[in-house]
């Protein structure tokens, strides 16, 4: 009789304290190497047209075009604050044009790729990063959830939500965006279950880009995330995150899975936040340039590039279109934050509660008669 | 079914029965709330009735239940998720708190969290630790929740019709140790608002001020005082968020004396803010000091000691000579 | 290039929304059968002495005539309620006895067979069952620390005191107790992830016993509990639990791991409630009879005495000597509850904290005073 | 190093130095306090001085952080925990409020839970959602916590001392945008006791009762009402549980006004208890009912709107002016 136990397998056979990661790598899905060649995988393959594959470089530029003007205004004061997706360009266009209108999104505060693809303007993504909101959209226009700035809590929305779907008998999909700290969090943990006892249409995509703020993968796990979801009962595989064909077919197998009824899963996109956590971090406290360098050479953009003309898919007709296209979604973005308005004091009291509530409205009321003192000269 | 008489476990029961038949999208939600019925039997017969998608059996992880119900309210649906006893709420309150609170206002109203969370509240049941306890205040100072708890069965049965009508997030505490009281209970009737508090007995000496489980000793503390020639007002306040203060304040400018009376911990429970909000709507009215009688800032004792530590109805009369005595 | 996926094998292998544990069984580490034959495990053995073997069979005899009692005291009145170990003998008393007495150990609620063998007087496990206090021994005493009812909390304590055991360089080892139910919740996943990330020497003992009040264990999982170690990066290991034997060598290597500076452990002793789940549970509600009668058939009492029969390691006398013990400790516990004095009400306002606070003294004085006022014939 | 200039910010960080130096089994621990020092830079260089095994970077699990700190308490340690930020509490409330608080009770004192909750609190700083919450009456309403929180750099560094030296949890509210204000630090005085407030403004017309970033609006306040010839006292409560009633009796009885400030929402704020219970205890004395000033039933909103969501000098004169219009 034999134990059956494939984690004294796993972890015996060489797990360090500093996590296996660091060592013996495991294999990830990749289509397309660094140097721009594509390659087969036996289990996920895709096949674009001409189109579809600039129209993924494009989706690629935008977005780094677009959050590179946010830092920008964020160093000009026109913004409080920015939380920048640089590197994980292929993780989020890949994933995001995975999903279909119909599918559901649940993000981070970093999910500016993804929300592209959902056709959310990113204008409106600036509005909690000014101040000016908490969530300037509506969810439901875009089937795209608002940011969440509470580490893990979205993985458990999106499993309700996922539930909700399969309750009404839709064969729709829900993704749950998060990090890879947020994968210590109890919440991800209990969404795992929920979704794997409710076998709910839901796609788990970490994005694991190396660092929680100053801390390094191993201060979360010392296995790959992906290997998480067996414990929970259902699959989960690691993409190259700076690949975006392989996360592009990667997340349309996991949600046609989850479509199919056959559950929920994890994909876990390897991949390198570029810049600093948010502009207010200064990662040179806890990072040495030699890392970013060696994931700078896995760059997304660039190997799409390098396939792209190698292929001779795109000449530099197309190029040039695009550097105006990204300057004109720069312009519209600066111009648009610099216009957009400081709210009404009165909107502290609106949308607190839907069916309204006495307290509020008292308070609401004391406050404009206490505004309009001013106006009248009677306040100090 | 008008004017029956119903314990307020079978007043819940019935009200949930109601909702689902009445919607479809309501769902209840928790630990053991499928087969079992709960471990108060409140959702007794319900999947039995409703099958398990629409009563639903979940894991053993509160953050889990009233995560999922955030979900399911954004998918369209209205869940009633049951807390099994006050003190295992607070794994969920970070969802409670930072999610389900504050969602709508986030998404600038374009979303709404129809969620109930029922959660049994209160001792008085001999129970073993984190099984009495009565944490209102923790939510009602939370924005974006609403707070409220039915002392009688009639109350029970229309206070959570109206709590799943509602398109916000509603804490309903159930006094769990009046689960077998009984009360008549119209079910035709038309109910008062749920956020209005109401006299249940009127008097001219003093306010005792109430809700949930102490609704009936501060209706017991008055009938004993009344053979002491002290004729008390009892205020059912109900909602805890939002506190109906216009019905207090009416009812102190007329006796002009209030006691509020809680099985929380008086240092910073609602009767603080109750205390707080009357004295300066009634400051010219007040002959005493507003008093509080409620749980002592003391882990909630085993259950021997749980009659000292609960007000009862001397505790409740000596604040009323206390107050009487400015 | 092949996906590495553990889960995708083991889910998409046949795992059905009702859990796998329902269809295939995964084996399990056995040492002695239901009939009461010793067999070998490639991985773990046990070489026990004659005494040794009587003592546990004595320890799960004690442990469940001292149960027994508890249950009729709960139904004569003099505790509020009892949580029954009736089946569990096994799982509690081979991992108990498998502790050093420089472990660790934190209980869940029906831990009544740890305590045992740590040496704790039953009579001290019934106080917060009568309501005389809230958990009446000094865990310091026997290190073993109070009952915790809040499901899960106790594995980031267990963890947390493992950090500290490791961080003083001490070669103790820390076990925390929990249910199916528990496995659950999020703090119990924290747990795996601090233990794993810190590699702290502690063994969490999963007894699974099928149910968690009338939610049976696929309510929670899909998989075999044992298996959401791997994912973490540690060994999980399924054992009988109604075997003492395989429960006792488990533990033991799983402790003796812990102390060998290698990190936590999973063991799932896969085992039955035999009883409601408390007093105050109407088991018949929500399972069969059935189920019951098949799992008495793997009794782990009688399992050890038809071992202990076969081999001529027991006699008439050593069971009447036994008999005889029981009905000592059961009366010792029922004449020791009848006369455990009920507090002093003033307790309520002890030990609210260690070093004082104003506001406490201010409402013990004021209830003194209220006290006094009714000795004075003053009150009502 | 008696009487140096010190950030609030720094003199925390001097303080935890110091602990680590004198006491090895004070630990520091929470998410990037180690490499970082702490987004805000609180323990800056403790790791590099202490080692990773006393000055510890936790996974990203608030819960787990508490808890495991517990299992520290019990094993010996006296962990310093950071929260990063206030709204980030939540997921670690219910170890915060079923274990740490109510073990020492739950043992009848034979174990001690010397743990310390640093957490930044408060806006002011422009930040995102859930970075300038407030949450001090959620935990000061619990029995078995302490509450503190410093205005200023002494305060910070001695109160931060005590706290670690405390046998009883402490949440220890750090004012976050106060913490580059500079002010003398006497680290070889000898402090006031932890839990006693203080009168740092003497004035005779209206008392001014705040704590944490508060103290400095309600000291401007002053100066700008002397301006107008009204005398305001201010005390710095410094402790929100226990809260020093007899210092700010001693005040009221004096100055016969009170009115309470904090960030916090209003309702059910720490603000309540002090009415009702100042009230309760002055009633002879006000000449105006407490009246208080902090934030409103919404959640904090977006940056842009800070500054009118929270109490300023304005809103503090206006309620003077309500105060003493009585
Ligand atoms: C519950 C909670 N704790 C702490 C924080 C503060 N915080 C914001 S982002 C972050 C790191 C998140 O890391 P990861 O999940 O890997 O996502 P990434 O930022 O790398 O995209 C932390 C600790 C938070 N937002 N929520
Ligand atoms: C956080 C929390 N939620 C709910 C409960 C109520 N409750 C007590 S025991 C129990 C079931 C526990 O099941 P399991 O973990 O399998 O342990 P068992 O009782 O079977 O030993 C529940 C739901 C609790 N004690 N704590
Ligand atoms: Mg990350
Ligand atoms: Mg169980």
């Amino acid at each position: 009789m034999s134990v059956k136990s494939t984690a004294a397998r796993s972890s015996r056979g060489g797990a360090k304290r500093r996590g296996a990661a660091a060592g013996r790598e495991p294999e990830l899905v990749q289509l397309l190497t660094p140097e721009g060649d594509r390659v087969q995988h036996s289990e996920y393959s895709i096949d674009l047209t001409p189109d579809e594959l600039r129209g993924l470089y494009r989706d690629m530029v935008l977005t780094r075009r677009f959050d590179a003007e946010a830092i920008t205004l964020q160093r000009q004061g026109e913004l409080g604050l920015w939380a920048s997706l640089l590197g994980q360009e292929a993780a989020q266009i890949g994933s995001g044009r995975a999903t279909r209108s119909d599918d559901y999104v649940f993000p981070t505060y970093r999910e500016h790729g993804v929300a592209w693809c959902r056709g959310v303007d990113p204008l409106n993504l600036l509005g909690m990063f000014r101040g000016v909101n908490n969530g300037g959209w509506d969810p439901n226009e875009n089937n795209f959830h608002l940011y969440t700035i509470v580490i893990g809590s979205q993985a458990l929305h999106a499993t309700g939500y996922a539930m909700g779907v399969a309750k009404d008998g839709a064969d729709s999909a829900v993704i749950a965006y998060f990090g890879d700290g947020a994968s210590s969090q109890g919440d991800v943990a209990e969404a795992f279950t929920f979704a794997a006892v409710y076998n709910a249409p839901v796609v788990f995509f970490c994005q694991n880009n190396q660092w929680a703020i100053s801390e390094p993968t191993e201060r979360q796990t010392r296995v790959p995330i992906y290997q998480r979801a067996a414990g929970f009962g259902f699959p989960g595989v690691r993409v190259d995150g700076n690949d975006v064909l392989a996360c592009l077919a990667v997340t349309r197998a996991a949600l046609e899975r989850a479509r199919r009824g056959e559950g929920p899963m994890l994909v876990e996109a390897f991949t390198y936040r570029m810049g600093a956590h948010t502009t207010s971090d200064d990662a040179t406290r806890y990072r040495t340039a030699d890392e970013r360098a060696e994931w700078e050479a896995k760059d997304p953009i660039a190997r799409l590039q390098a396939y792209l003309t190698k292929e001779g898919l795109a000449d530099d007709e197309f190029y040039a279109a695009l550097d105006a296209e990204s300057e004109a979604l720069a312009k519209r973005v600066r111009d648009g934050v610099r216009a957009m308005p400081n709210p009404d004091p009165m909107a502290i009291f609106e949308n607190v509660y839907a069916d309204g509530h006495a307290l509020v409205d008292e308070e609401r009321a004391q406050f404009a008669a206490y505004q309009a003192s001013f106006a009248d000269g009677e306040g100090h | 079914m008008a004017d029956e008489k119903m314990a307020i476990a079978k007043a819940i029961n019935e009200s949930l029965r109601k909702a689902l038949e009445t919607d479809p999208k309501v769902l209840v939600m928790g630990e053991d709330v499928g087969k079992l019925g709960g471990v108060f039997r409140v959702t007794d017969g319900l999947q039995k009735d409703f099958g398990e998608a629409r009563v639903i059996d979940t894991p053993l992880a509160e953050s889990g239940i009233v995560g999922t119900a955030i979900g399911l309210a954004l998918r369209g649906y209205r869940p009633v998720v049951e807390i099994q006893f006050d003190g295992f709420v607070f794994p969920a309150y970070d969802q409670i708190v930072t999610q389900l609170a504050k969602m709508h206002a986030r998404a600038l109203g374009k979303v709404k969290l129809p969620v109930v969370i029922r959660i049994p509240y209160g001792g008085g049941i001999g129970a073993v630790e984190h099984h009495s306890e009565s944490p209102e205040a923790l939510f009602a100072h939370v924005a974006g929740l609403k707070v409220v708890s039915p002392s009688n069965a009639a109350d029970a049965y229309w206070m959570m019709q109206q709590a799943i009508a509602c398109d916000d997030p509603v804490i309903y505490f159930e006094p769990k140790r009046r689960y077998w009281d009984k009360g008549e209970v119209d079910t035709t009737a038309i109910p008062a608002p749920l956020h209005s508090a109401r006299v249940v007995r009127e008097g001219g000496d003093v306010t005792l001020a109430a809700y949930g489980p102490m609704v009936k000793t501060c209706l017991e503390a008055a009938a004993a005082a009344e053979e002491e020639g002290k004729s008390l007002e009892v205020v059912d306040m109900r909602s805890m968020s939002p506190i109906d203060f216009d019905t207090l304040q009416a009812s102190v400018v007329k006796t002009r004396r209030l006691v509020v009376v809680h099985e929380a911990p008086v240092f910073l429970g609602t009767g603080a803010e109750v205390a707080a909000r009357i004295t300066e709507r009634c400051f010219y009215h007040l002959e005493a000091p507003v008093l509080r009688v409620g749980g002592f800032h003391a882990p909630y004792p085993p259950a021997r000691l749980e009659e000292d530590y609960l007000p009862g109805l001397d505790r409740v009369l000596d604040a009323v000579d206390r107050a009487l005595a400015f």
